[in-house]
Parts: C-alpha cells; structure tokens; sequence
C-alpha cells in the first residue's frame, strides 16, 4: 500500500540571513531556507554546524545578529518564544527538557497550558468551568498517550523512565500543544534500533495524521532519506546544499563537508 | 497492610483526578478532620489548644503559603516574616479604620494586602535566581520590619510600637474561649489546604512546577515566566497574609513587629524544608515538627530527672535544630512528606518488599 | 565639606570590615559553591573563644602573664579551633551532600549557624565580653593641613582596614599563584572535572574553610574589639550579603569594593537620608541598593556572566 | 424453566432484549481505554446491536451465513457476535494470535463471507488470504490506526456499518425485531475450531440450547447475579471464555470488563476485582512462582511473619473456607493473618473480591491448589471441552478436593466404559463437527453418548478423576500402567519446572524431557551465586541437574505410593536446552504438549536416554520471534533418578 503523493502546502516558514554569534564565533553564517506546509524538512551537518544554534533561532530562544524568520506571513527580526509557542511552533531538546518533578501524564498536560485559561478562582475552588476545561484537556491528553503507546507509564514520574521512553513523552509534551510547525532537535540520538524505528513511525504518523510540518536535526542519514522530503545542509554555519534527499547525498560539496574535506 | 484497592477503578476522569482516589485515604482523612473537629476540643486541655493546636494550625497555613512559592514554584524566599507583619498591621488597620467589617472579610482583606505587595518584590524574580532572589526577599523582610517600628501610622500611633488585637466576633458570636478560636483556625486551615491542593493540581500548579523544574523549557512551551512567578508570589503572600492576621489576632492579642523578625522567616523556611517541599502535607508534618521539637526538649529533660537552666535549654534547642536540619537534608531531602509517602507504598504492596 | 569627608572615610572604614566577613563567603564559595550562611556564626564563635581563652587563660598557666603572649596564645588555640570546625563540617555536613542543588548545600548552612551559635554559646557563654587585642583605640586627626579641623577617624578603624588590606592581598597571591590555589579554583568550577584530574576534593574543602575560619577569626577579633564579642555579631552575615550582591559570588576584589560601596552608603544614607524618614534605615539601605544593582546587572559587578543553555 | 419462557429467550439476542429491559441502566460492559474504565449499559449495548446486525444485512448478510471474528476481548467484539446471531448468521471466533495459514484454514473450512478484525494487524492477515479465501466478500474493521491509505472497497469500519444499520432500519422498519423473532433454540450459535493436538482443527457446532441451557444450570448452581464482575483475558475464540463473557453474561446479566491490552492484564485485574475468576493452571502456577519469588527479596521479619501465617493457614484455612468447625485460638490466629498477610495478598494480586473461581483444562498440583484456598479463595475445579459446552464435572462449594475434578454437572450423565475412557450426556453435548461427519460419527454414539477421549476413573465419594488421553495410556514392557500426562502433571507441580514430556510406551522403564522454569530456576541459581548467561547455558549447569533430579526422585516417592503407578517411576531425565514453543508447532496455543510432533523432532533424544550415552550432541532448528529460523548447536547431560520400592497395595 503506497501512500498517495502527500500534499506539499505554500511556505510556512521562510529564513532569510540568519547570523548569530557568539562573542567573536560565528555560528550561522548568512543561512536561509523554507519550510513549506505538511513538509519534513531535515537539518543535517557535522557538529557544531549551527543545526541547534538555528532551531533556537526559530523558536525565538537565540536573538539572531542579522536576518528575519517569517512564520505564518508575519515577519520577525527577535522572534520572542511565548509569541512563537503560541502561533503554533512546539519543539523537543537535544537533551531532554522534561519537568522532573512530575509525572508523564503532567508532563503533557503542561504542553497544553496555552490552551487552559480558567483564572485562580475556579481553580481554587475547583469546580465548574475549571473542571470541565481540566476534563476535556485530559481527554485530548489521553489521545496523544493512546498514539504513543506509553499508556502503562502515564502515573510515574518521568524522571524514572528509560531514556527511550523520555524521549517519546517530550514527544507527547509537544504534540499536546497541537502544533502546526514541530522542531525536533536529535530525536532519536542515542535510541537502539527498535526505538528509532518506533520514533520514525511516530514521526511519520504525526505528519501523516496531524498534517504537522516538522522540521528534524538527525546525524542516522538512513533516517534522514528515509523519512525526510527536503534536506538543507550546513557546515561551519553556512549552508551548503538544499534539496531532495538524493540530489543531496550525491552533492559532492556535502561529502566532503561529511569526510572533512579543508575549507 | 490497611489498603483494598481491588476493585476500586475509576470509570470518569474527575473520579480518576481526585485528591485521594483511594478510598482507604479519602476516609482516613475525613476521620481526622472529624475527630479533628469533634473529639479534640473535648479532650484537649485549653492549654493544648492554646499554645499548642491554635499555633500549629496557622503556622500551617503560613507554610502552606510559603510552600507555593518555594516548594512548586522553586523561588527561594527569606522574607515571609515581613509578609505575615503585613497580614497583620493590614488586619489591625482594617479592623481600627474601618469599623464593622465582618472577621473573615478583614482577614482576607489583609490577605489581599499581602499579596499586592508580594507581587511587587515578586518582580525582582523575573531577573535573578535563586540565591540573589532570597536577598530581594530579605529586604523586604527588613524594610517591613522598620517600617512598622518607624512609620507611625501603621501603628496608630501607639508610642511603644505594639498594637492590639480588637475583639474578636463573627457573625455575632465573640471568640474568646480556646474552644471557639480553635474552630475558627481549624476551619480556615481545612478551607486553606483544600484551595491549596485544588490549585497546585490544575494547570497554575503545573505551570509553576514547571518553572520550577526547568524555567527555560517551561517560557518555551509557552508558559509566561512573568505570569506565572507573580501568581506564585501572589498566591504565597495572600495565605501568608492570613496566616500573619490570624497569628496576631488569635494567638498574641497584642504584639510588636519583632514578632515577625528573620527568624520567623527561618522558622517557616525550616518548616517545608523538614515537612517537604512541593507538598501540602509536609505543611501540617513540618509545622508540627518545630511547633513540639521545642516543647519536647524542654519537658524531656525533666522526664530524665536532670535540671537544666533555661539558658542551656536554649542552647540545647539551637544545637539540636541544627543537627536535625543537616541530618533531615542528608536523610531525606524531600522531608517528612516523602517519608510518609514511602511508608504508605510499603503498606500498598505488603508484604511484598518497597 | 570636611564633615561629609569623615563621613564618608568612617564608612569606607566599615565598609572594608564588611568586606572581611564578605571574603568568607566569597572563598567558600568559589572553592565548593556552597553558599555558607554560617560564616557569620564562624565569626561569633572565633570572637568568643579568642576573648574566653584570653580571660582564662592567665587563669590556667599562671606563668603566662605577658598580654602580647596571652593573645598570641589564645590567637593559635582559636584557629586550630577553627581548623577542626572546618574539619568537622566537610566530614559531616559536605560529604554526604556531595552535588546536591545549591539550595540544599545553603539549607545544610542554615542548620550549621543554628549548631554553631547553640554549641559556641554554651562552650564560651552567652553574654557580652569586651575583647582588647591591644589595637589602640584612640581618635586621630588626618589631612588638617587640608581643612580646618582635620577628618576626626578613629585609629583602630585604620588599623582594621590594614589587617583587612593584607588580608586580601593574602589571599589574592594565594588564589592566584599557588598550586593548592589553582586547585581551588580547579574545584569551584566543577566538583567532578576537578576530581577526574586527581585534586583530592575532601582535602581541598577542609582547606578552603578553614581558610575561611582564619578570616572569620580576624573578623571576629575586629569586630569583636569594636563592637565587643555578642551575640548580634553572628547576624553580621546578614549585612555582607548585600557586599556579596554587589560585588558577585565568586570574585575577591568584588568583596572588597562591594563592602567599601555598602558601608560608605550606609553611613551617608544614615546621616544624610536618616533624619527625614524616621532614622535606623541603614539596616535596609544597604538591601535596597544591592536590589537596585541586582536589577541591571544580575551577577553583580565581578560575577561570571550567567549563560543558560538548551 | 418454564417452557413457554423458553420461547421468548432461547437465543442470545431475545437475551439482551430482555436484559436491556430488565436492567438498561446497569452496566453491560467496560473496557479501560483513554486511560479510564468506559462503561456501556445495556440499553446502549442493544442499541448497538440493533445498528450493526441491520448494517451486516444492509452488506448482504443473510441467514446461515457465518461471520468470523478475529481480535481481543471488546465490547465491540461481543455486540457484532450478537448482532451477527440476531439476524440468524453464526458465528465462528478465530484466535487472535494464529499465525496467517491458521487463520486461512478455519476461514476456507467454514466457508466464511464476512469478517471482523480488530486493528490493522488482523487486518493484513485477512488481506493476505483473500486469494485463497474465495467465499471471503467483506472485511469489517474496529480501529482503524494506520489503514488511511487502505482503500480497497470490500474494506468498512464498523463505525461505517453501524451507519449503514441506522440507515437499513429507518428503510426496513421492524426488520430487526423479526429477524431476532425467528430465531430459536436449536440453530447454530456458534462454532468454535478446537485446537486440536492430533491433526488438523475441528469446528464444533453448538446450538443456543446447548449454550443457553448450560449456563442457566451453572448460573444458578454458583448462585451467579448481575451484580458479578468478570475480567475477560483470555482468547475469544476459547470456549472458556466465549461461554464466560458471553453465555453466561447473557443469562445472568453481570458486566463483562476488558483490560487495556495483554500487556496491562495484572493492573487491570487488580483495578477491577473480579468478584467470579477463572484461570488455567499456568496462571495459577505463575501467580504463585511470582508471590514466592517477590517475597524471597522481602525483609527478615516480613518473610519470617508471611512463612508462619501461610502455614498456619494450610493448616486451618480450608476448614475456615469450607465452614468446618476449628478451634477459637485458631480461628483468632487465622483472623489476624487475614489482616497481616492474607488480605492484602489477595489484594495485591487482585482476587479480594473473589467469590468463586475456577481452573480447568490441566490438572493443577494440589499443594498450589491449596494454597489459594488456605487463603480465602473459593477455588474450585471443573473438567470439561468444547464438544461439553465446557461444564462437564464440576466440585461445588462444600464438596472440593485438589486431586480430582468433581462430580457430574446438574442434568449431566457421566460413565465410563471398559477401555476406562470417560464418556458423557446430556443438555451441552454439542451438535456436531461442521462439515465432518465422519469425525461426528466417531464421537457422539447413535444413543448420544460423546467420547471425550480421557481415561479416568470415578473415586469413592462420586468425584471423577481424569488420569490421561486415552490414547497416551500406554503399558510398559512389563505390562505396568505408564499415564504420561498424570506423571507430567506431578513434575510441573514443582516451580522450577516449567514443561514435561514422559515417554515410557512399550519401553522398561519411565524416561523425561524437562523444560525448567527461567524465572524460578533463575533467580534460585543468583541465590546459590551460579552464574549463567543464557537459558540454554542455565539448562546444562550440573547444579540444575542437580536441583531437578531432586524434584524427579520426590515424584518417584508419590508414585510409589499409588500400587498400580509404581511401575512407571522415572529412571532417566535431561533438561532440553530450549523451550516447548507454540511457534515450533511442540505445544498449542493454550500450552498442551503435542506428543506425536515431540517424540518425531526429538527422537535421538528418546534412543540416547535409553541407551547408557552420559551425554548427547543435539542440533535443533528454531525459530524466533520475528519468523526467521535458526539452528541451536548444544551437548545434553542424561542424568539417573533414584527409584523406590512400591508400597504394599492398599486395601480398597
């Protein structure tokens, strides 16, 4: 059963030169590039290229020197990370960013904290309206458990779960925000081959379902042509290629970005 | 050993998100509740009840106060003495200026009070952390501390600085006996912890927990640092407010702003720390642990037949304090709360081991 | 003029005094990232064991009688008091806390002032002793060739602020060009990096807080002989804090001009602002500038640049 | 019964019509899902019902047709079997975990037209039998996770029929009601395919009667209400559990609830507390490993109170259960270990509630047996097979023993003839075997007496007590009577030993293969400080041997005491260095060894042990999890069991 040719919407996001340094290192140098609706666009280059540096940038962690981000149409020289998170952009860490003192299913309730706005009297008193939004947000929590499969762990603190599963929960925590554009910043870094395979399923489904555009960095290039319908390139902050998967790997300038080829 | 849970499944989520979905718990604590209200002022002797239960109780409350802002909300906080001084002058302000106000009003009135002024030394939190945030606390603990000694107003112009209490009558009927003022605290306290322990479960409780646990994720995923550490800081002043008003009214009668110096601040920090950060239960554990510590260590001695003289009594309390705090950060770092909480996991899979 | 000059020279004076309870905290925190609330505690108890042995001890050797020896006695016997608190506390207090959050290690501190002040006071007594170290008391006249009276100061504050002032050199060699001084900083950095390069981490804290306890005692002793050995001495720790805002956590030089800022404001606020607002305002004063300073630079004036990362 | 009752419920759909009457408000079923226990009445059930069997219709189902199911226990699963009845069609349940050609064989056997699958994993494997399924039209679907690209056309979700229905019925108003109305006792309801051990499955015509006749009797024998709570978790397609969650639930109205997933089965068992409980032995047996090997890591004080108070509970427990008169001291003492240990054992295990519960289809070694009941369980055995409608024997409350299987269920007649192979009759035999009639032959006699295929023999006070298969039952060379399955129930009664396979037929002496117990074995060996790697490596330590030969020699002594079994004592055993699977075709789904296909694979295995070898080198082919096979290289030790003198014949 061949899925039938997904439909790649208009631009989401577009990036035009970005620079960001740090005191007198430059991270990203000059880089732009797009992002269209329902795309899964993957990040790839040695490290310290800038992939994270640029994700933050996005989101509205790391203030770029130079260059806008453009999300939605609207655009932004300092995008500020509560506008961002609430226009619909959720994201994951490269190490995980979970509330420790909390269990998986808080954890997730928390990703949708946007969405409940009862005010502290009803919360006091915890009746009516408060009750009622803490229900149906549980509701739409439990739909996100249900897809990633992490039912039997949904009373135990996250802190005490295997690192594979710590990795799905920050999943669930960035899906429960119902996002139209999803960072994942290493989802499957350091996950056996089992969990990466459940992880790309889920990657897959969310795209698939949900209609999320996602936006990955990942070093597995198996998992990169695999799942991906774009890939840009960077390399010592600037980018280097932009393209389907295969026109990418075939990029002499990537391989040698990849076999260490001198500048 | 005492827990049947079999058979208890929950077919609601309201059912599923309660505070005590067992029901061996949710008796258990409704039977002390009763008792609480029912057999203790029965059997209690007044002086139980007066330097003992009335205090535990508010200081209870005033942990419970500060346990939002530094046990779910990880803001450290030095200055909760000042912020029960302000819950009290604003009681006596209110009660003196503004005749014939109901009691219940005027203390949440005084709570209210305390909370606009945590939000304003609240706002220093959204620059610095931890340690230098317990110094903007700390100021503020000294800065109401001269102000009631020094601005007359607050004070009535009364010329020694120490006010007192008006008398006290609700709805009629005047509080005087230890019984009655017991009910008023006892009651505040129940409406007090059953607030607190609806709002650390909603979604304010798990934005501060976020902030807490990691403050740049949680301002990632859209929780507003602002909003969420001045609600903190709110929500901790207001009960702290009260638990000030109540502490002045119903157990001193009369006092003075050294009744709400530094160590007040520590008195009620040690409290969470040994009851349990995060936790309402640790509240009512710690409060009553440093409420009977001093107590014991002066009826202790007199149990072993050795005389001591006050002043090594004291020491002895300075020193055995200290012991205990390093061995309870040592022990348990969560407190008595977690203690509790392993003891009742044992007794859920007996026999089978934790 | 002249009187605002002797104003502000008595509150340099004390200032350089806060910055000696300051560089306490400041040591033990750059060496373990503790911040130690007992220093004030180490101070009040150096304070009275030098003042007690200074009394007894003529008492118990009675051939010892010159008070230049007495003192110098009763000196070595309190550090080496010093050294075994120090002792004690790593053993008891740090060890078992090994990489537990800073709020928990400051929690354990908290418990070690309550311990110290308990223990210090039934050992030593509790009331009030006046301690002479044979710093000479008497006021002198400065710079009369510039004003007509000349600045009134009183000589012992110089003579505090010259210990204070070698103190720091002191230390600032020590930190700066010593092995064990690199090492300490090696361990402020990070507890297991330095301990993966072979630094004996439990050596190194005895050392730093017993580094600690020598400062606490020549506080103690200042301190002590100006404002005579009780127990409102432990709550000096209350009034560095402010120095420490200021001046960051972690650097010396911070310590020290942070204190001289903090106490020339306390005395000028006291005597200029004082009076029209009812008085007794220095208590408070010094928090509110530290707040003010905190607000523009939240790491103080020497404090690492605090960089948050994802 | 009255009989013209009979008339208005003598099928499952006028069961639910009355039930959905008679109780509406009172919950029919629940299932955990999303986190909580959603429940469904059994107002909302027919409603349902009446929406799918129109739906089924409006896909062209006619009357006769058989419909199969393949999936977990849910509520859906059970409404679509009892829409399927109400417009007359049968219903055939199909394992869930059966491999694909499994499944293609009872699909094509029963010549099935339309089809229920759970979720996308069933799903595919109708899919890829289409092809050789030619009669297979329609496939229905529950969850639909995964399938948004399936678009073949003959493919619905049952949301989509219960549309269908709704829209079928406002056209045909009344349909409903009249199809249901036709339908009368004797039609086929269901026809379950045993998992045969000999040969290929057979499916077992059984009639409403014989369903809903044998439940009545065991409703009210055991005294069940609608107040009772079950936990469906074993296959659908088992009798066992088709006649728990659906005869009996049926007839007397109790809710049926459905655990999460396979995974989630023990928290949901304890969450619900079942108040009527069966189990096979092996769960029984597990349970028990799993209790004594959690509270071997328990304090000293706790291990030391939990020894003292369950054998002061063997000692006076089963008089306490059975209402037998025990001493004051005792009972006080029994009081306070229900307080201590007994209560919150059953409660952590989930079996408070329990006020009847059963095993059936192995023996179950008495010690375990006991145990439970010392507890406070009202455990009980029952003896019967899909041909019985499950209830052949039954022990009812007062009248309960560990070594037999009871006396004859209420309206049941059971003989046995001079082979000594039990037969029986009465209201579940069932109808027939579909489309083998020649099998049919064999089994039911002209007079309607059915062979079960056991040899057993009836004890003095009525109880019937099954020894082995009738075929199995061999004579040794010395003519002594050798009953493999009665020694290899003894052997599994030991914790260490997981599986047995007794081999004697026309041999001299008693030979066994022993498959130990990983997690028993395992966690005696850390304690011991054995180290091993794997189980295969466990299974060759001579310390094992060792711990084994003493558990062989322990049975020696119990058969030496029964005179007519001591002649097939145990001489020689070895540990086979892997596992009796389901995947390799040695053992059925439900664990029962398939003797033919072991003593075929394993043949060197049976000559060395009666030859004098001290060892063999063994190469086996296996296949893993993911379906790829591969081949094990290993040497097998053959170890020596003492045996023992018989004792005199006992009188009687």
């Amino acid at each position: 059963m061949n899925a039938p040719a997904k439909r790649i919407g208009d631009v989401l996001l577009k990036v035009e030169n970005i620079s960001l340094s740090f005191g007198a290192v430059k991270a990203i140098n000059d880089v732009s590039f797009e992002i269209n609706e329902h795309e899964i666009l993957a990040i790839i280059g040695p490290n310290g290229a800038g992939k994270s540096s640029m994700l933050n940038c996005i989101n509205g962690f790391y203030h770029p020197q130079e260059g806008t981000v453009t999300y939605k149409g609207i655009k932004r020289h300092d995008v500020d990370p509560h506008d961002a998170a609430a226009r619909g952009i959720a994201r994951t860490f490269q190490n995980i960013a979970l509330f420790k003192g909390m269990t998986t299913l808080d954890n997730i309730m928390t990703g949708r904290n946007l969405k409940m706005t009862r005010g502290l009297f009803w919360q006091a008193l915890w009746a009516g309206p408060a009750v009622a939004e803490e229900m149906a947000h549980r509701r739409k929590v439990e739909d996100i458990i249900d897809f990633l499969e992490i039912q039997s762990v949904r009373k135990v603190p996250v802190g005490r779960l295997p690192y594979g599963l710590q990795k799905r929960v920050e999943l669930g925590r960035a899906l429960a925000a119902e996002p139209t554009l999803l960072l994942l910043d290493e989802p499957m870094a350091g996950m056996n081959l089992e969990e990466k395979q459940d992880m790309c399923r889920f990657i897959l489904d969310v795209n698939d379902e949900f209609g999320t555009t996602i936006c990955l960095i990942e070093h597995d290039m198996g998992v990169v042509m695999d799942i991906s319908d774009r890939v840009v390139v960077l390399d010592y902050g600037r980018k280097i290629a932009d393209g389907t998967p295969d026109a990418v790997r075939k990029d002499q300038t990537v391989i040698d970005a990849y076999l260490g080829v001198q500048h | 050993m005492l827990y049947r849970e079999a058979g208890q499944f929950k077919t609601n989520y309201q059912s599923d998100q309660q505070v005590f979905p067992i029901t061996q718990d949710r008796w258990s604590v409704l039977a002390i509740v009763v008792a609480a209200f029912t057999l203790v002022p029965y059997f209690a002797s007044d002086y139980l009840i007066i330097s003992i239960l009335n205090p535990f109780l508010i200081l209870a409350i005033a942990a419970i106060g500060l346990n939002f802002l530094v046990g779910y909300c990880g803001q450290i906080s030095l200055g909760s003495g000042a912020f029960m001084a302000i819950g009290a002058y604003a009681a006596y302000n209110f009660a003196t200026r503004v005749p014939g106000l109901n009691l219940l009003i005027i203390f949440i009135l005084a709570g209210g009070t305390s909370a606009l002024v945590g939000i304003l030394f609240g706002i220093p939190s959204l620059r610095i952390k931890g340690f230098y945030l317990a110094v903007a606390t700390l100021a503020a603990q000294f800065l109401f501390e001269w102000m009631f000694l020094r601005v007359k107003w607050f004070t009535n112009y009364s010329p020694s600085g120490s006010v007192v209490a008006p008398p006290l009558e609700i709805f009629g009927l005047s509080i005087t006996t230890p019984g009655a003022k017991y009910y008023l605290v006892l009651s505040i306290a129940v409406v007090v912890a059953l607030i607190a322990k609806n709002l650390t479960r909603g979604h304010i409780g798990r934005s501060w927990m976020a902030i807490r646990d990691m403050d740049i994720a949680a301002e990632i995923i859209g929780i507003r640092p602002l909003q969420a550490k001045l609600s903190a800081f709110a929500v901790s002043s207001f009960f702290i407010g009260i638990a000030g008003a109540l502490w002045a009214f119903v157990f001193l009668g009369s006092w003075e702003p050294l009744a709400f110096d530094i160590n007040r601040s520590f008195q009620l920090l040690f409290m969470i720390i040994i009851g349990g950060l995060g936790s309402i239960l640790g509240c009512f554990l710690g409060a009553a642990f440093i409420m009977i510590l001093p107590i014991f260590l002066n009826q202790a001695p007199a149990l072993f037949g050795i005389r001591l003289s006050t002043e090594t009594v004291s020491h002895l309390e300075f020193i055995i304090f200290g012991v205990l705090i390093v061995f309870f950060l040592i022990a348990e770092p969560h407190g008595l709360a977690r203690l509790w909480s392993i003891g009742k996991e044992k007794l859920r899979i007996w026999p089978f081991p934790h | 003029m002249g009187f605002f000059l002797e104003v502000l020279i008595g509150g340099l004076l004390v200032g350089v005094l806060y910055s000696l309870v300051a560089l306490g905290f400041v040591l033990i925190f750059k060496a373990s990232g503790v911040f130690n609330f007992a220093q004030g505690a180490m101070v009040l108890l150096a304070a009275l064991c030098l003042v007690r042995l200074i009394e007894w001890l003529p008492k118990w050797l009675p051939a010892l009688q010159n008070p230049a020896l007495v003192v110098f006695l009763a000196a070595v016997l309190s550090c080496a008091l010093m050294v075994l608190v120090a002792m004690a506390i790593e053993r008891f207090v740090l060890r078992p806390l090994v990489n537990q959050e800073g709020i928990i290690l400051f929690m354990a501190t908290l418990g070690v002032t309550y311990f110290i002040e308990g223990a210090g006071q039934s050992v030593f007594g509790s009331n009030v002793y006046t301690l002479n170290v044979g710093i000479p008391k008497d006021p002198v006249f400065l710079f009369e060739g510039l004003f007509e009276g000349g600045v009134l100061v009183n000589e012992f504050d110089i003579w505090a602020a010259v210990a204070a002032g070698l103190m720091v050199v002191v230390l600032a060699l020590f930190f700066q060009y010593t092995r064990t001084g690199r090492a300490l900083r090696a361990v402020a950095d990070d507890h297991q990096a330095a301990q993966s390069v072979g630094i004996p981490l439990n050596r190194i804290w005895v050392i730093v807080w017993t580094v600690a306890g020598l400062v606490a005692l020549v506080a103690g002793a200042v301190w002590g002989s100006k404002l005579s050995v009780q127990f409102s001495i432990s709550l000096l720790a209350l009034k560095a804090l402010p120095v420490l805002i200021l001046g960051g956590f972690t650097s010396v030089p911070g310590a020290i001009i942070g204190g001289l800022i903090i106490g020339a404001g306390e005395k000028l606020s006291e005597v200029f602002i004082g009076p029209f607002v009812g008085g007794g305002i220095e208590i408070w004063f010094a928090y509110g500038l530290a707040l003010v300073f905190l607000l523009f630079r939240p790491q103080g004036l020497f404090g690492e640049k605090i960089i948050e990362r994802v | 019964m009255a009989n013209d009752a009979a008339k208005s419920d003598d099928t499952f759909p006028k069961l639910l019509i009355r039930n959905a009457s008679r109780f509406g408000a009172r919950p029919a079923y629940r299932e955990k899902e999303y986190g909580i226990w959603q429940t469904y009445d059994w107002a909302e059930s027919l409603a349902n019902v009446r929406a799918i069997a129109c739906g089924l219709a409006a896909l062209g189902a006619k009357r006769g047709d058989k419909i199969a199911l393949i999936g977990d226990n849910r509520p859906r699963l059970y409404w679509t079997i009892a829409a399927i009845q109400a417009i007359g069609g049968i219903a055939v349940p199909v394992y869930q975990d059966s491999v694909a050609e499994e499944v293609q064989y009872v699909l094509d056997h029963a010549e099935v037209g339309i089809a229920y699958a759970e979720d996308q994993e069933q799903v595919d494997k109708l899919l890829g039998n289409m092809a050789r399924c030619p009669k297979l039209k329609t496939v229905i679907y529950e969850d639909g996770r995964g399938m948004r690209h399936y678009d073949q056309p003959f493919l619905f979700s049952l949301a989509k029929v219960e549309e269908l229905g709704r829209k079928y019925e406002a056209e045909h108003p009344g349909f409903f009601d009249a199809e249901v109305a036709k339908g009368k006792g004797a039609d086929i309801s269901v026809i379950p395919y045993t998992s045969g051990t000999t040969g290929r499955p057979k499916g077992v015509m059984l009639s409403f009667d014989n369903m809903i006749e044998t439940s009545r009797r065991s409703v009210a024998f055991d005294k069940l209400s609608e107040n009772e709570d079950i936990l469906a978790y074993l296959p659908p397609a088992w009798i066992g559990q088709h006649y728990f969650s659906f005869g009996q639930a049926m007839v007397a109205g109790f809710c049926v609830n459905c655990p999460e997933s396979g995974a989630t089965v023990q928290t949901d068992l304890k969450e619900i507390g079942p108040t009527f409980y069966f189990a096979p032995p092996r769960v029984w047996e597990g349970l028990l490993t799993q209790v004594m090997v959690r509270i071997e890591d328990a304090s000293w004080l706790k291990r030391k109170m939990f020894a003292y108070f369950i054998d002061h509970a063997r000692r006076v427990g089963l008089g306490i259960l059975e209402g037998r008169s025990v001493g004051l001291l005792d009972r006080a003492l029994y009081a306070l270990g229900e307080l201590l240990v007994y209560g919150p054992l059953k409660n952590v295990l989930g079996l408070s509630r329990v006020r009847i519960a059963y095993t059936a289809g192995e023996a179950l070694g008495p010690d375990i047996f006991n145990f439970y009941r010392a507890i406070g369980i009202n455990l009980k055995q029952l003896y019967g097979q899909t041909e019985s409608t499950v209830y052949l024997t039954i022990q009812s409350d007062g009248d309960v023993r560990g070594d037999t299987v009871g006396p004859p269920a209420p309206d049941m007649e059971v003989r046995i003839d001079e082979a000594g192979e039990v037969l029986y009759r009465g209201p579940g035999v069932f109808v027939g075997y579909y489309k083998n009639d020649e099998a049919t032959r064999s089994t039911k006699t002209a007079d309607g007496w059915v062979h079960t295929g056991d040899a057993g023999v009836f004890t003095t006070d009525g109880h019937l007590k099954i020894i082995d298969r009738v075929k199995d039952v061999g004579r040794l060379k010395n003519g002594a009577l050798f009953a493999p399955k009665y020694i290899e129930n003894k052997l599994k009664f030991f914790p260490f030993i997981l599986e047995a396979v007794a081999h004697g037929a026309d041999q001299d002496a008693v030979a066994a293969f022993i498959n130990i117990d990983l997690n028993a074995v395992g966690n005696w060996a850390e304690r011991q400080g054995i180290s091993y790697s794997s189980y295969q490596d466990l299974a060759s330590k001579p310390e094992v041997y060792g711990l084994i030969r003493g558990n062989i020699e322990q049975v020696n002594r119990d058969l030496a005491q029964d005179p007519d079994l001591a002649g097939s004592q145990i001489k020689r055993f070895l540990i086979l260095h892997k596992e009796l699977d389901p995947d390799d075709g040695e053992i059925t789904r439900t664990r029962k060894v398939r003797r033919n296909v072991v003593a075929e694979r394993y043949a060197p295995l049976i000559e060395a042990l009666y030859s004098d070898k001290k060892e063999i080198d063994v190469q086996a082919k296996v296949t893993f999890e993911d379906g790829r096979t591969g081949t094990i290289k290993a040497r097998l030790h053959l170890g020596d069991a003492a045996t023992f003198p018989a004792a005199m014949k006992k009188a009687g």
